[in-house]
């Protein structure tokens, strides 16, 4: 059933209804995917909203028009039943997106690193859905996918997921961005981009490639130093497992590639409500420093908030690392159960043990100790490295200075956004930044963020448990046995162990790890350079217009000439 | 622009057109076009075919272009400043004062004369505007004293002319749509075409004519005045 | 409205059109010398031009209307043709025109009659270049509506202006003498200037003379239109003139030499060739671009050449604006860009894509005026038309930032507004007709577009003033290097002309910004309408031709 | 006749256009492009000329007339090009008062 919009309007002018809209606008698609993506999108919308509210300071009207238009985009995009309103919601999220990150303190550098890729997916798109037209396709969504330009449309897609090698927007704005601002932001986007994966090339066959990007990013992940720099890898590692799964052939890749993008949106929120409140209570982005800004600036934390916290962290990093009763552990194992390929299992393997790894990362540094515990380093006690236990904070804040990859650098070029590493370091000394710094968020109403933690807890357990609920009856029900629950957690003891007795060892090397930036930095300084021979070559000399005319008529003319 | 791509451009046009005109070397344009000169006095009742075609079959495209020279004269005016002028205070010598003034009545009225009888000899409305023009350009160059313009008209007079000249030539275009059906119709509204030669003939044709002549006249010359007064 | 479509006035409305606007030339002189303000007077008569040209979308007008000035037909005078093509165009002209009147209030303010006069010049210019029939016709007016722009241009008298006014007529001298000897290759050849009858004998005439003539009428139209690589002038025509102006120029301008240049292209050449895939229900047209190359390759080179004129439009367009830091130049280039997406359309062939062409141009002509009306408003405020100075500016008036806001994504092409539709079936359309690279280049214009836009708009949303943002007198040159006669020039303003306009206009312009904003919201909403019409328009236009 | 006619036709095409992209003073310029015209001017005329064909004034007796429609467009034309040229004299003289020469360099104030 399509809307016939024209025949309505088509009447009145008293002309036949025919182009634009007739065949553009189809009914929904309310098939599982959408459903499902759309009610957790609305969840979440619900649970961040309710811990916004708690925040201070309140956003302003624009700010609140900007983020509904990126999350309202977000919500019906899984329900678009056409390409046309597919595309349009998908610009809608973009546009939302860029509108809250203007509305941001140090906004003009993450629209840059935001806004030109963005673009670049849009008119990817575009030019896709045109392919596709022209390839005999129709605009309705049929759940066949394109039949043409699928390099574009894998192109949009990349970049709006944020697949690896396309990453670098995202690690460049949601770490930039006030921490609650990053709570709301990091639900919507890669998500939309990986259901248009699952919309436009259900057969990509992709299946390696995201468990390569899942360990990859995790690698990247396990290298950060600011807190929700090392979420937003993780938010790229994790689209590595939903295009796994969603690209895996078999029968139960597609729910559980879905699912894990369901749950990853409740988890990884709750995750980035989780920093937000420990960036805001420690005065630290630097997760080596979260502990420390607890001992001096507020010398008796309320221990009994801080165990709640703590449970909150505790339900995310379960989560997400795949712990059995939890439901990253329902996607995980459905995914893992559909690739086809031994080589994609063990990835995926790997990447839930780096995931595991980063995440008893997070918790150690968040509520036990600054120090990373290194046996082999004690053992040796040769090197006094960074993150000693023994070191005066002031030396490590120097040293974290020193060795700050290129993430440190920028955070220390956008003063006055988020607390960051650098102008920690900078200053000399650990001592939290005051808790009203600017840029910053401070809890307004506790107990309201308390709840929307909770609530997102509560979740996070129940699509555990009862994964029945939310899958689709037809889909392959998951059965929760004890084999089920091993192989889902010894991955994890693996990646537990990893950081004990590891994770010491290897952080220089990964600290060396290579960044994106320069590929990103020459583009735009080639451009840069285009234009400035272009506007060279218009200097506005008449003799020189005319010419360009008379050559343009000349050159046209012999070409006709020749072939005539 | 170096010389070299000039060279290159210019020549290389100059020999696509070459190559064109060699390929229309056979081509018989003339017996392809309507023969005006065997039905406009049947027509119009000019016996100049090209009157006829300016003022009657194509009048529209007469109407376009005296306008165009009144956009012209309304613009530089409005850039040029007034009635000071640095070029023409040169102090001419007497024979070329009164040479002038003999002539320039002589001058005035063969300006009148070539466009009355436009339809009916060579010339017309524009031809003997442009006369007339050159006659207040003689007075302007001649008879400015001391930087101090001085015109034929003044250049009030001048732009009421010339807006009414617009007008009546409006006029009638309108009148041929109420009586002859067609803008700017001619013998279609009726009017006697009169006996072809003679100067009460063709109609519309010699009051258009006169329109145009002054149009163009006063146009030209405020024009070109206005330049010499810079 | 019974006995409408027979009557006189619908007979002769080709005619009226042209000479009604016209008419208002003289007029407006005598009514001023009897004590009627030239405003007004203009105004009403800009009213009742735009009435007459929504005259042809009177339920029951069977178009083509013809008519000829002096009723001798197209063979032996001048056929004035009113069909679905002008009717299309017709009413954004007298629109474009008439809200850019409103807006020019401030121009009007110092030599009202000159600036209406000159208006109506345009105006006249405009209608006859999209009604005539004729070809030396079409140069008579495109010549007349030339000579009314860049005199408007100059109004100014400042340097900045009449360097601008001088390239500008330069170029569009030379084009229109390009234009004039097309015009004669076409003449030589055929003997007739009626573009039917002269169609009809091309077809006979040799292959290498009707290459010229379409060479050359193709430079010269690209030429006035800014096409790369004659698009050189432009920006730099546009950035002295007044913003009204410019808008007149970008807007009723640009949409009659288009309407001009497809006339041009299926009435005297019959058209490129539908391309495959293209969904035409005509199927391939045959004009006298078979005369060139039966074999086709001729053909296919010359759809070659018009797609890198298109792309290379696109991309030179945009990169320019992109470096842009005057707001008036930015616009400039990205007219150039716009009219290459326009090209693209036409070079596609195909129905759907000529009419989603023919819709880009109506979009164009709104969405472009519109952000010059804005650019104006911000000179009015700010004295300048630098991007730097906008700061502030929308904060103060946030309605100003709003329609600001609505023409940026209607040029972009994001959703709400009206431009996305167009850009969207031309992307679709283009690509479906094979055509990729100019699929691809609309694509990704908007990627390249939205940049230099969105920079406007956040430096208007952000807080405080730039420096020294006093407002200038509007006479006063920015440029310290010319030693300006501002000083001559104030001494000749006429007694009790304001030095700048005061707020008492501001009404009459946001009325023309949001009367802008309104069109092309509702030119999204009524995209059906404004499509389906354009496409049967479209269909129409092959049909009768064939 | 039509040889010669052609050549001074193309001639002065050749000269106009090559002056237009090489002069530095702006009154040549505007003299190159009215060359310009002129040679267009001339090809239109000659289109309608024919072999012993008198002026299209019609006389008492049968007789040959070139064509009188390429003299009325040449007419309007020739309008037109004046319209034109004392614009561009006018922009000339303004430019001069404003920036103090007439060089080409003087415009290009707009540019890049």
């Amino acid at each position: 059933m399509s809307v016939r919009l024209t025949a309505v309007v088509g009447t009145v002018a008293g002309s036949q209804p025919s182009g634009f809209w007739t065949h553009a606008l189809e009914a929904p698609v309310l098939d599982w995917p959408g459903v499902f993506l759309a009610a957790v999108f609305l969840v979440y919308v619900a649970a961040a909203g309710l811990y916004l509210a708690g925040t201070q300071p309140r956003r302003t009207r624009g700010w609140w028009i900007c983020a509904g238009v990126h999350a309202g985009g977000a919500v019906a995009l899984p329900l678009a039943g056409d390409l046309l309103t597919f595309f349009i919601l998908w610009e809608l999220v973009t546009l939302g997106a860029v509108g809250v990150l203007w509305l941001e303190p140090g906004a003009p550098r993450m629209v840059r690193a935001y806004l030109p890729v963005q673009l670049v997916a849009a008119a990817a798109l575009m030019g896709a859905i045109g392919m596709h037209v022209a390839a005999g396709g129709t605009l309705a969504i049929t759940g066949e996918g394109l039949i043409g330009g699928a390099g574009l449309a894998l192109l949009a897609v990349a970049i709006k997921a944020a697949v690896f090698p396309f990453h670098v927007w995202l690690v460049n704005t949601y770490p930039q961005s006030r921490p609650a601002t990053a709570v709301w932001l990091s639900a919507f986007g890669t998500k939309v981009g990986v259901f248009a994966l699952l919309r436009l090339l259900p057969d990509s066959g992709l299946e390696l490639a995201g468990a390569i990007v899942a360990v990859v990013a995790v690698i990247y992940a396990l290298s950060r130093r600011t807190l929700r720099g090392f979420l937003s890898f993780h938010i790229v590692s994790q689209v590595g497992f939903m295009i796994a799964g969603i690209a895996a052939l078999s029968g139960a890749g597609v729910p559980g590639g879905v699912y894990h993008v369901g749950n990853h949106i409740v988890y990884k929120g709750l995750l980035f409500m989780v920093a937000a409140v420990l960036i805001e209570r420690r005065g630290s982005e630097n997760m080596y420093l979260l502990r420390q800004g607890e001992s001096t600036a507020s010398p008796k934390p309320a221990q009994r908030r801080d165990v709640l916290l703590l449970v909150a962290a505790a339900v995310g990093a379960l989560s997400i690392s795949g712990v059995p009763p939890f439901n990253g552990w329902v996607s995980k194992s459905l995914i893992k159960d559909a690739v086809e390929w031994p080589a994609t299992y063990y990835l995926l393997i790997a990447g839930s043990a780096g995931t595991a790894a980063s995440f008893t990362k997070f918790i150690w540094l968040g509520f036990v100790s600054s120090v990373v515990p290194d046996p082999l380093r004690r053992l040796s006690k040769r090197r006094s490295g960074r993150g000693r236990g023994k070191d005066s904070s002031a030396e490590r804040a120097g040293s974290v200075e020193i060795a700050a990859g290129p993430e440190g650098s920028e955070s220390a070029e956008s003063a006055g956004s988020a607390g960051s590493a650098g102008s920690a370091g900078s200053a000399g000394s650990a001592v939290a930044e005051p808790a009203g710094r600017p840029g910053g968020d401070i809890a307004r109403v506790g107990l309201v963020r308390g709840l929307a933690m909770g609530a997102l807890s509560l979740l996070c357990l129940l699509m555990g448990l009862q994964p029945s609920w939310f899958l689709p009856p037809a889909a392959e029900e998951f059965e929760a046995t004890v084999a089920a629950a091993v192989s889902g957690l010894w991955p994890v003891l693996l990646g537990v162990g990893f950081f004990f007795l590891l994770y010491g060892r290897c952080v220089p090397a990964l600290e060396r790890l290579p960044s994106g930036e320069g590929v990103a930095r020459g583009a735009i300084a080639g451009f840069r350079r285009a234009i400035r021979a272009a506007r060279e070559l218009h200097n506005g000399d008449l003799r020189r217009q005319l010419g360009w005319a008379f050559a343009g008529l000349a050159a046209g003319w012999v070409l006709l000439l020749v072939f005539v | 622009m170096r010389t070299g791509w000039a060279l290159l451009f210019s020549v290389a046009l100059v020999g696509c057109g070459i190559v064109t005109l060699i390929a229309g070397v056979d081509l018989d344009t003339h017996g392809a076009i309507f023969d005006y000169a065997h039905h406009s006095v049947q027509h119009t009742g000019a016996v100049n075919v090209v009157s006829a075609v300016l003022f009657d079959y194509r009048g529209l495209d007469t109407l376009g272009e005296a306008t165009g020279v009144l956009a012209t004269g309304l613009v530089v005016a409005v850039l040029a400043p007034k009635a000071r002028t640095s070029m023409l205070s040169v102090r001419l010598s007497l024979v070329v004062l009164y040479g002038v003034a003999l002539v320039l009545p002589f001058v005035s009225v063969l300006g009148f004369a070539v466009i009355l009888f436009g339809h009916v000899s060579p010339g017309g409305g524009f031809t003997g505007g442009v006369v007339l023009a050159s006659t207040a350009v003689f007075f302007a160059v001649v008879y400015t004293v001391g930087g101090q313009q001085s015109y034929v008209l003044p250049m009030d007079t001048q732009k009421r002319i010339e807006n009414a000249a617009i007008a009546a030539f409006l006029l009638v275009g309108f009148g041929g749509l109420v009586t002859g059906g067609a803008f700017l119709a001619n013998a279609a509204t009726g009017i006697p075409l009169g006996e072809p030669g003679s100067l009460l003939s063709a109609g519309l044709i010699p009051l258009l004519n006169l329109v145009a002549g002054m149009k163009v006249g006063v146009g030209l010359a405020i024009v070109v005045v206005c330049l010499f007064s810079e | 409205m019974a006995g409408l479509g027979d009557s006189l006035l619908m007979q002769q409305l080709p005619s009226l059109l042209v000479a009604v606007p016209l008419s208002f030339v003289p007029l407006l002189y005598f009514l001023e010398k009897v004590g009627v303000p030239a405003r007004g007077a203009a105004l009403a008569g800009m009213g009742l031009c735009l009435l007459l040209s929504f005259l042809p979308w009177v339920e029951g007008t069977e178009l083509p209307i013809s008519a000829s000035p002096g009723g001798w037909g197209g063979l032996l005078g001048i056929e004035l043709l009113l069909d679905g093509r002008a009717r299309l165009f017709l009413p954004v002209i007298s629109a474009g025109v008439f809200v850019s009147a409103l807006f020019g209030t401030r121009w009007s303010q110092r030599w009202p009659l000159s600036f209406y006069t000159l208006v109506f010049l345009l105006f006249t210019g405009a209608n006859g270049l999209l009604l005539t029939n004729d070809l030396f016709n079409a140069f008579v007016f495109v010549e007349i509506a030339g000579i009314a722009t860049h005199a408007l241009v100059a109004f100014r008298g400042d340097g900045d202006g009449l360097e601008s006014a001088f390239k500008y007529l330069m170029a569009a001298a030379v084009g229109g003498i390009l234009i004039l000897w097309g015009i004669v290759l076409v003449f030589t050849a055929t003997g007739t200037l009626w573009i039917p009858l002269a169609a009809e004998r091309l077809a006979d005439a040799p292959p290498v003379f009707v290459a010229g003539a379409a060479v050359l009428l193709a430079s010269g139209i690209a030429l006035k239109g800014g096409l790369v690589p004659m698009h050189a002038w432009k920006a730099d025509g546009l950035a002295g003139a007044p913003s009204a102006v410019a808008a007149l120029l970008s807007g009723p301008i640009l949409t009659a030499l288009f309407g001009f240049g497809l006339r041009i292209l299926y009435g005297l050449f019959g058209g490129f060739p539908v391309m495959e895939g293209a969904s035409a229900v005509t199927g391939g047209v045959e004009g006298s671009f078979g005369v060139l190359g039966s074999a086709g390759e001729v053909r296919e080179l010359l759809r070659g050449m018009v797609f890198v004129v298109a792309v290379s439009s696109i991309v030179a367009g945009h990169v320019m604006a992109l470096a842009q830091s005057r707001m008036k130049r930015m616009l400039a280039y990205s007219s150039i860009a716009h009219m290459g997406y326009i090209v693209v359309g036409v070079g596609a062939g195909g129905e759907a894509a000529l009419a989603a062409a023919l819709t880009h141009a109506i979009t164009h002509a709104f969405m472009k005026v519109g952000w010059f009306f804005v650019c104006g408003e911000l000179r009015r405020t700010r004295g300048t038309d630098r991007i730097a100075a906008a700061r502030g500016a929308f904060r103060e008036a946030p309605w100003l930032g709003g329609a600001a806001i609505l023409f940026s994504m209607s040029l972009v092409g994001i959703p709400p507004a009206a431009g996305f539709g167009s850009k969207w079936v031309l992307v679709l359309e283009s690509a479906n007709a094979g055509a990729w690279g100019g699929a691809v280049a609309i694509a990704a214009g908007g990627a390249l577009a939205l940049p230099y836009y969105l920079r406007i708009v956040v430096r208007g949303f952000e807080p405080g003033r730039p420096r020294a943002a006093t407002p200038v007198p509007w006479d006063s040159s920015e440029s310290p290097s010319c030693p300006e006669p501002a000083a001559e020039l104030a001494a000749e303003l006429p007694e009790g002309a304001p030095p700048h306009d005061t707020t008492g206009a501001l009404g009459v312009r946001a009325v023309a910004i949001l009367v802008c904003a309104a069109l092309i919201l509702g030119g999204f909403a009524g995209y059906g309408l404004l499509f389906s019409e354009a496409f049967s328009v479209a269909t129409e236009l092959v049909g009768s031709v064939l | 006749m039509g040889a010669i006619i052609m050549t001074t036709v193309l001639g002065l095409t050749g000269i106009a256009i090559y002056g237009l992209l090489t002069r530095r003073h702006l009154i040549r310029l505007v003299i190159c492009f009215n060359v310009l015209e002129i040679a267009v001017l001339l090809a239109i005329v000659y289109a309608g000329f024919v072999e012993g064909g008198q002026a299209p004034i019609v006389g008492g007796a049968e007789a040959a007339y070139v064509s009188a429609l390429p003299h009325a467009v040449a007419l309007t034309a020739i309008v037109i090009a004046a319209s034109s040229t004392a614009l561009m004299l006018a922009y000339v003289v303004r430019i001069y008062r404003t920036r103090g020469s007439v060089r080409i360099e003087r415009v290009r104030r707009w540019r890049g």
